[in-house]
């Protein structure tokens, strides 16, 4: 639990991450973490208390964000739970050997730290740049281009549509295994819960779900909560979750 | 040397030099009033300047040359080489059209008229700048809305026909294997493009 | 004026004027070929009189330079020049390049062509609005389909490479020599696999 609240020390600022992968990124890379370490739930309550910090309504672009963060989370849970994956049939995780996962997931974040660098570089050079300037477009005094078209044949036309009903190659899935489950799916299930009664407990709404699809759930809660149609109690830390219709 | 010192260092020939700048990047001729605020210097040096400049691009003596044209001054290219410069903007288009240009002008020319929501939709990706393409080459032109108030739709023009060697729209190659009629086409392409998701 | 003269009828002299005259009204950065073509003169004339160019033309000496980018030539401002240009003309390609669109930029220039979904994978995050916004700065555009009625796929035009002031793709430096070989990452992860895996 010690190396969890380091987790907290951080001060993550989630907007300044581009994506899961960044995040997850710079967490690996932080040399006091190691990756059994980390809580996840830490995390998720990191980042709950700076969306319970954000001034306004709830806005796309934060759901956004919400739904990288939950990419991130689900890929923390898969590197770290093994066997729970392995209960989860429904997920459809189950076909990916976890240890392939893990070094998958590996082999991605290599990658995107290339990629990063050569952002960076880019970035820089930009800067360095920047006060080259040219013409963008003809000049004032040039003549308009005369575009001729050489004669082209009406096979190219046909070619061109078959291409577009051509039916698609199958999508590799082998670098989604963390599928999770819509948030409307649970925005409609908390908002009939609380048609049917005043109140509910989300620990024992949620009881039974996988982690995932719980990860999901509280991202439902915390939208309803933005957009006013709930209240939320807890006594403290880890304690249950209730859940009231806002007046 | 000691010249050359003396000319980087002179201010008319640094107002020169920015001014110099301000005309080969500007997509318009510049007004004098123009010239002097990005220059940051009053209207009647940058008038200075512009006079050694146009002893110094001049027919003749340089192949830019600097204009006085309506609204301002403007580089254009010397009389001299007027054919050189034809050559360069009439070179007929080799490689004929890409590959979004190509999609494009096919689903208008098989289901026109469509609208470019309509294009976006089978094609899977904006087809703004694709129909922009086509409609200032010719090969395509607007041809009513899609009802009333609705988008723009676009249907091939004459010049399409002449350029792919077509006496009518019922020349183009047959596509009865993969649709019976333009509206099994249609709803083809959109259900495939819905399931290609990209 | 005996040395004036002498510079007008220098072929030389005479073949660079035309240069001049073409890269003026050129919207973009002319390769040799493309020069030599419309000055119909060989490519290495072409090239001996760009070399006087370069040297009249360059920082310092003139407010117009002559770069030699994105595969070809151009004119630009000189860079003293900046401030009043920035003043004259906004820049809109520049600016407003967000991390995500830094990050797909990159992508795309050093493993393109590529499809969306295969920026998403290696981002982690969907790409179709920083793709969409580097298609409207010009600075991606779209190559072929990915495999047949696949994704589109992106690679990077000619004004990336002006815009970033890359004579040619060669001019990206290795992601190997920017990132290192990420052997420490590797090693961290694959210990972390282990560790689970035991």
């Amino acid at each position: 639990m010690g190396q969890a609240l380091a987790v907290r020390d951080l001060d993550l600022d989630l907007d300044a991450f581009e994506g899961p992968f960044d995040l997850l990124l710079t967490l690996i890379l932080k040399e006091e973490l190691g990756l059994p370490e980390v809580d996840v739930a830490e995390i998720v309550i990191a980042f709950v208390e700076r969306l319970e910090r954000r001034e306004g309504a709830f806005t796309p672009a934060q759901l956004e964000v919400c739904g990288e963060f939950l990419v991130l989370v689900a890929a923390l849970l898969e590197l770290k739970a093994r066997e729970l994956f392995h209960e989860e049939g429904e997920l459809d995780v189950e076909e990916l050997d976890p240890d392939e996962a893990a070094l998958e997931l590996a082999e991605r974040l290599a990658e995107y730290r290339r990629v990063k660098a050569g952002a960076l570089w880019l970035e820089e050079r930009l800067t360095a740049e920047s006060d080259r300037f040219f013409r963008l477009g003809p000049a004032p005094a040039a003549p308009p281009p005369v575009r001729r078209l050489a004669p082209q044949d009406p096979a190219r036309l046909a070619a061109a549509l078959r291409v577009l009903a051509a039916e698609p190659p199958a999508p590799s899935l082998s670098h989604m295994p963390l599928r999770y489950p819509p948030v409307t799916q649970f925005l409609e299930r908390f908002r009939a819960a609380l048609r049917r009664r005043r109140r509910f407990v989300f620990d024992e709404e949620v009881d039974g779900l996988s982690r995932i699809e719980q990860a999901v759930a509280f991202l439902a809660l915390l939208e309803l909560r933005k957009a006013g149609e709930i209240k939320l109690g807890q006594p403290a830390p880890f304690e249950p979750i209730s859940v009231w219709k806002a007046a | 040397m000691q010249r050359q010192l003396y000319l980087v260092d002179n201010p008319v020939d640094r107002l020169a030099r920015t001014l110099e700048a301000l005309l080969v990047i500007a997509p318009r001729p510049l007004a004098v009033e123009e010239l002097a605020q990005a220059a940051a210097a009053g209207a009647e040096r940058v008038e200075t300047a512009l006079g050694l400049l146009a002893g110094r691009y001049r027919e003749g003596r340089s192949g830019i040359v600097l204009e006085r044209v309506a609204g301002g001054y403007a580089l254009r290219a010397a009389r001299e080489a007027a054919e050189a410069c034809a050559r360069l903007v009439e070179r007929p288009v080799q490689r004929g059209l890409s590959q979004a240009g190509l999609e494009t002008l096919a689903i208008v020319a098989y289901l026109g008229p469509v609208s470019r929501p309509e294009i976006a939709r089978i094609r899977g990706v904006a087809a703004d700048s694709a129909v922009a393409g086509l409609c200032e080459r010719g090969l395509i032109q607007e041809s009513g809305r899609d009802g009333e108030g609705g988008a723009i739709r676009y249907r091939t023009t004459p010049l399409f026909e002449q350029v792919f060697g077509l006496a009518g729209p019922e020349e183009l190659p047959s596509l009865d294997d993969l649709a019976g009629d333009g509206e099994e086409l249609r709803e083809r392409l959109e259900a495939v493009a819905a399931r290609r998701g990209a």
